[in-house]
């Protein structure tokens, strides 16, 4: 890779800050290697989508915010959680589908949350977050604070409805939120050209009051620059901006996508430009970083990744009688009936022979006609055979 | 005690909240300015200012959107629908998003937002703005729903909504706005959820009668009484989601009979629900076959002569409760 | 008001056509303040928008399509049925909600219609009307036509997220379809920079790959030519064009509307611009139309609105046993319930005694506490007290 | 015949219909170059062209809304939804338009749209990705809705849809789409709307179960006659509109006990409204409730073992029916 460019030398920041960015991004990268793995193995279930690629945009946005600030995103959140300080921990006993995940267990891949860290959650719907950021970003000019609110979705979110209603309420009300599309080129299989009249994403804005930018999503420092000018314009002028993170997704959209909408070769380009190797490159030019820093920063982020998946392990499934707990608030006094039980979930199998009986019976429906470890495979229509 | 009209026995409770809780704040189409579509936000932008009463574009699936958000970060919105025709186009964020938020993130996030609209035929609106869809809401879990049918529960239930951490569905019915009844002048008069109100009391009969239905079945049970002879009970469940399931069995336990009266479509609807509660809950205690009267399986047409035999008046509730008379013994 | 400039009457057409735009302008005038006056008599029910003030935009984007081609409205749309040559009488009928109604007295004001003339409809949900249009024009699209859709929506729907979606779509699958903003300053009582962050609604499909112009909606020659552009564009090159008129509503949004949310002097301001006088002195001035001409115009208009309300007065009304009808295409032998009858439509009041009842029930309930023709007025909440 | 799955029956469907009407044509998101998020659509693109079968932006309400312009004009246009819970999105078009519009301009224009999308919980999709709403739209008049449950089903039933010219819900199952059946081959196997298959006769009581549960109460009834010598039978309703009550009401009159079994929620579900229906027509011959066995009253959480009690297997079923015939005479 040779020297880096001096321009890129001086865009960095304090050499401290420079590896936590690193480390950051190698510690989303690794959490979400060993999330596939234990998808694989059915430890976890239903979807699981990857930001393998992405994280120069997961990291250089939400550095870009004070801790105050709120972050909202989409179904492919394991690295705005990580990001935010969520624990691995949580995060991966979330996968695991465990009490002690983020979201308790309900939630799972798509809907991780953490209120503390004013991560205020992943979405299943694409385009159902736009306007509950814009209602985050409300309460805070309502309350008369100066936080802003980040939000990112994808491509093939800018096509849903909500995108043009928010975009204009925001920019119309003056709210403090900033649209972060993370371009990773398709929505599912779906080819940005294919779904999108308009491909220059930093337009979309235009005939909603919303300028627009750019930045390179493969670069950590040029997406951290921007979403930084972005978000103190949004402080300071309470104006929404839109910003496109031009990026790409390595992975499948999900695990078991057979990936017949684009060509090894194109996958192949990209991923020289990864932006991990990228800034470790960068940062070893610069002297910032050494070798053996580099192999630790690593190191640390698999041990961390050891350790999320062992506590995700041993924490336990939840109690069935908590299936009802959390459908509604039910703080004080109450009357009438909240929930009609028809069915009572303690009355479901459980003795091992019920149990075995009732696996024989969904491998007869085909829900089980394939290895669990398939199931994304089944439901994405590919089968073992 | 004063004598308010619906409308403004619902106006008195959004000011009222307005003032008594900071975090309020009202949203909807044309709630300011044009001080709403029926009315009932009239006054509330000059009393309490652009901050707290928005007028927003014609988004409602945004303004819902935003309504969550909002509540998830600690204000208490109350979003006005024009008419629960369009809440249709906010489906997605009233259901996939409101409801579901607070169990899908493991309880960490409440979401305490009211979405307010009316509903009801009667006005040759047609069928984009007649229908009564009570019946979509309340079977979704993560929901409450009000259907309040005078103006103290108008007003003492929209307190309790507002001051409710659950996300709540605040049904109103147009012809309603206009009529007038004694309102408690406390500003704590809460009408709690879950707690049906039994506004005649019978013991031929029981007639459960929803929204504007309610009092389409007080005066039915009038006619009965005078015209037949027979008393009816009259239960109007005043929330569907909590629904005080107990105050209408012990009712049927004590009638024997059960009628249900509900202006909107009958398959999967209101009455669907509650005949197939009353019936396992209270099987032995049945003489006849519950009941059920309920608005034309149609779209709502424009037509006057067509409307008016398209929603219930009180001759089919008449007759409905004569027939489960008519079938006692008959087993 | 003088001669007219040389400019105007060089874009005159030729002078019958002329004649007849003048007069299909006139009469939806006189017809839609004849509907007011059935409106205040009970006559109508429901809800009655007026489009007085807009009929330029009107006759002039209708008069550039082709018999052939495709006009899909809003609730507002007595003068798009009537422009396509829907006779007055229909919809009149219509309003009365009697059998002979365009819509057989199922729709009312809101929902006219008419197969035949290529007029798809008037739909109450705002925003609703336009993936509908698209759709018309894909069928013309995919059936190999040169047919092109135009579909009008005002300045409100711009906010609603069908927008932003159709108009991608349209745009990706070059769909031939005109999308026109009638701008007439006001969705219902909220001004246009009150719900929209860009007033200027051309740009409104720039981010969207959709072109966009404006007109003087008050000037039928300039809608005309402009639109008459776009429909040609849009046939031969096969995108869609988004077109702005620029106009203003006389009355209020509907009948009872206060209109608290604007002045007096803004409303007779735009008066003096009124789009049918205005037309009246350019063809005078212009020697195509003479006084005694104009004066027949306008005796014709009324006549024929005369004719239509003796038409609507003697329709019958539908039949009760007609309730059912057409929920429902039932052409072929069918098994199974389709509707639930838990009420009899025939067992609904009918007897003089029970009708006087039900009268004061009604009543009593505060459905006609004021009386049937203010019934809009009750719906918006103005009281007659 | 021919063994095939579920999916490739509806593919073969699909197929044969382009094939046979130049007028049908396929939208959605990714069915074309990914070939369907559940396959069903794999092969149609390259078989008839990206006219015919039309990949399309996440734009949910627009798709279903072009779907039915394009209906008005002429054409027979199926949409997919790629599940049942982003149809929320689409809900205005579903039920404002596709609806209504055929009553509501007086019956001038048909419009002869299929909307497909599938529903189900079982592989742990979360509060998002798993409800079962049928009954958010059996609700709605002017709407067909189908569940087909077989391979068979599947295929004779979407044939049928898109022949017919009113506005139809297609409802399909995720958890079916890997399951073999089998399908006549001839290109004019249709199956009927509004008539139920009776998938197992029986004579002690009557299981009616819909979609995915249709199967489950199969198996459910082997279990009953082989460790109870209970005999079921076993009503599949196929379509819910229109609703094949005669042949319901003819078993129950039968059995005089009945339990209907759906996946989605209790309240204001298939059951209520099932439930309703057959006991107002069926009173005097019910020895016992109807019971009701359904999904949990909750949002689908993603957890396993919360996922799996929180939709009916066949335990559920047995104890139901059997309690239905405990029950008996003691009236
Ligand atoms: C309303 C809705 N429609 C469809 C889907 C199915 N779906 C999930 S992800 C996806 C693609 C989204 O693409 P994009 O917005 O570009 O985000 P990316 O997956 O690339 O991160 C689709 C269609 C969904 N979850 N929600
Ligand atoms: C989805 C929906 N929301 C709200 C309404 C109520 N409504 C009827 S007309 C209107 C204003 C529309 O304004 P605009 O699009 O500018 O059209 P105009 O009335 O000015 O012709 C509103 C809010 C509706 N009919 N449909
Ligand atoms: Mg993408
Ligand atoms: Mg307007």
């Amino acid at each position: 890779m040779g020297a880096p460019a001096k321009a890129d030398v001086a865009r960095l920041p304090e050499p401290d800050v420079a590896r936590e960015w690193l480390a950051t991004m190698t510690l989303i990268r690794r959490f979400e290697e060993r999330a596939g793995e234990m998808y694989a193995r059915a430890k976890v279930g239903g979807f699981l989508h990857l930001s393998i690629g992405e994280e120069a945009t997961i990291v250089g946005s939400a550095r870009a915010l004070r801790t105050t600030d709120y972050l909202v995103s989409t179904y492919r959140s394991h690295g705005h959680a990580l990001v935010r300080g969520t624990p691995p921990e949580k995060v991966m006993a979330e996968l695991f589908g465990r009490v002690d995940g983020c979201s308790r267990g309900r939630g799972g891949s798509m809907h991780m949350f953490d209120l503390e860290r004013r991560f205020m959650g992943g979405y299943g719907i694409v385009g159902g977050n736009l306007p509950i950021a814009a209602g985050v970003a409300l309460a805070s000019d309502y309350t008369g604070t100066d936080e802003v609110t980040l939000c990112t979705f994808g491509d093939g979110a800018c096509n849903q409805g909500t995108f043009g209603e928010t975009l204009n309420l925001a920019a119309l009300w003056r709210l403090p939120v900033v649209f972060m599309v993370t371009n990773n080129q398709f929505g599912m299989g779906t080819a940005l050209q294919r779904h999108s009249a308009v491909t220059d994403l930093r337009r979309k804005g235009e005939g909603l009051g919303v300028p627009g930018m750019s930045c390179d999503g493969m670069d950590v420092l040029d997406t951290h620059a921007v979403l930084s000018w972005a978000v103190e314009r949004v402080r300071t002028e309470r104006r929404p901006v839109l910003v496109e993170a031009i990026t790409y997704r390595f992975r499948g959209h999900s695990m078991a996508d057979p990936e017949q909408y684009r060509t090894k070769e194109e996958v192949a380009q990209w991923r020289e430009r990864d932006p991990i190797p990228a800034f470790g490159e960068l940062l070893l030019g610069a002297g910032v970083l050494d070798e053996r820093q580099r192999e630790q920063i690593d190191a640390d982020a698999v041990a961390r990744v050891d350790a999320a998946v062992q506590f995700a392990e041993s924490s336990p499934h939840p109690e069935p009688d908590s299936l009802y707990d959390d459908v509604y608030v039910l703080d004080r006094a109450r009357w009438g009936t909240y929930s009609v039980k028809t069915t009572d979930p303690q009355a479901h199998p459980s003795s091992p022979a019920e149990r075995q009986r009732d696996d024989a019976a969904q491998a007869a429906d085909g829900a089980d006609e394939i290895p669990q470890q398939m199931s994304d495979a089944l439901l994405l229509g590919e089968e073992a055979t | 005690m004063s004598e308010l009209r619906y409308r403004d026995a619902l106006g008195a409770a959004l000011r009222e909240e307005l003032h008594r809780d900071e975090r309020v704040l009202l949203m909807g189409e044309d709630i300011g300015v044009f001080g709403g579509a029926f009315k009932v936000t009239a006054g509330l932008l000059e009393e309490f200012g652009e901050r707290r009463v928005r007028d927003t574009p014609i988004s409602e699936n945004t303004i819902v959107g935003m309504g969550v958000g909002a509540a998830m970060s600690g204000l208490r919105p109350v979003v006005e629908l024009m008419t629960i025709n369009f809440s249709l186009l906010a489906f997605d964020q009233i259901v996939n998003h409101a409801a579901h938020i607070h169990y899908m993130f493991g309880g960490q996030v409440r979401v305490p937002l009211v979405v307010r609209m009316p509903q009801g035929a009667g006005h040759q609106l047609g069928p984009t703005h007649s229908h009564c869809l009570e019946a979509l809401f309340l079977h979704v879990p993560g929901l409450l729903v009000a259907v309040p049918a005078t103006a103290a529960d108008a007003k003492g239930l929209l307190k309790s909504a507002i001051r409710d951490d659950n996300p709540v569905i605040f049904i109103e019915h147009e012809s309603l706005y206009g009529v007038r009844g004694e309102v408690p002048d406390s500003e704590e008069h809460l009408v709690d959820f879950g707690r049906a109100r039994v506004s005649r009391e019978g013991s031929d009969v029981t007639i459960v009668a929803v929204s504007r239905m309610a009092l389409t079945a007080e005066r039915a049970a009038a006619v009965l009484a005078d015209e037949h002879g027979v008393q009816a009970e009259v239960i109007d469940p005043r929330t569907l989601r909590p629904l005080d399931l107990d105050t209408i069995l012990a009712s049927v336990r004590k009638t024997n009979r059960c009628v249900i009266v509900e202006e909107g479509w009958p398959h999967g609807g209101v009455g669907a629900n509650l005949a197939a509660l009353v019936c396992e809950q209270a099987f032995d205690d049945l003489d006849a076959p519950v009941a059920r009267v309920s608005g034309a399986d149609v779209p709502m047409p424009y037509s006057k002569p067509l409307e008016d035999i398209a929603y219930p008046h009180e001759p089919q509730i008449v007759d409905a409760a004569l027939q489960t008379l008519g079938a006692a013994g008959s087993r």
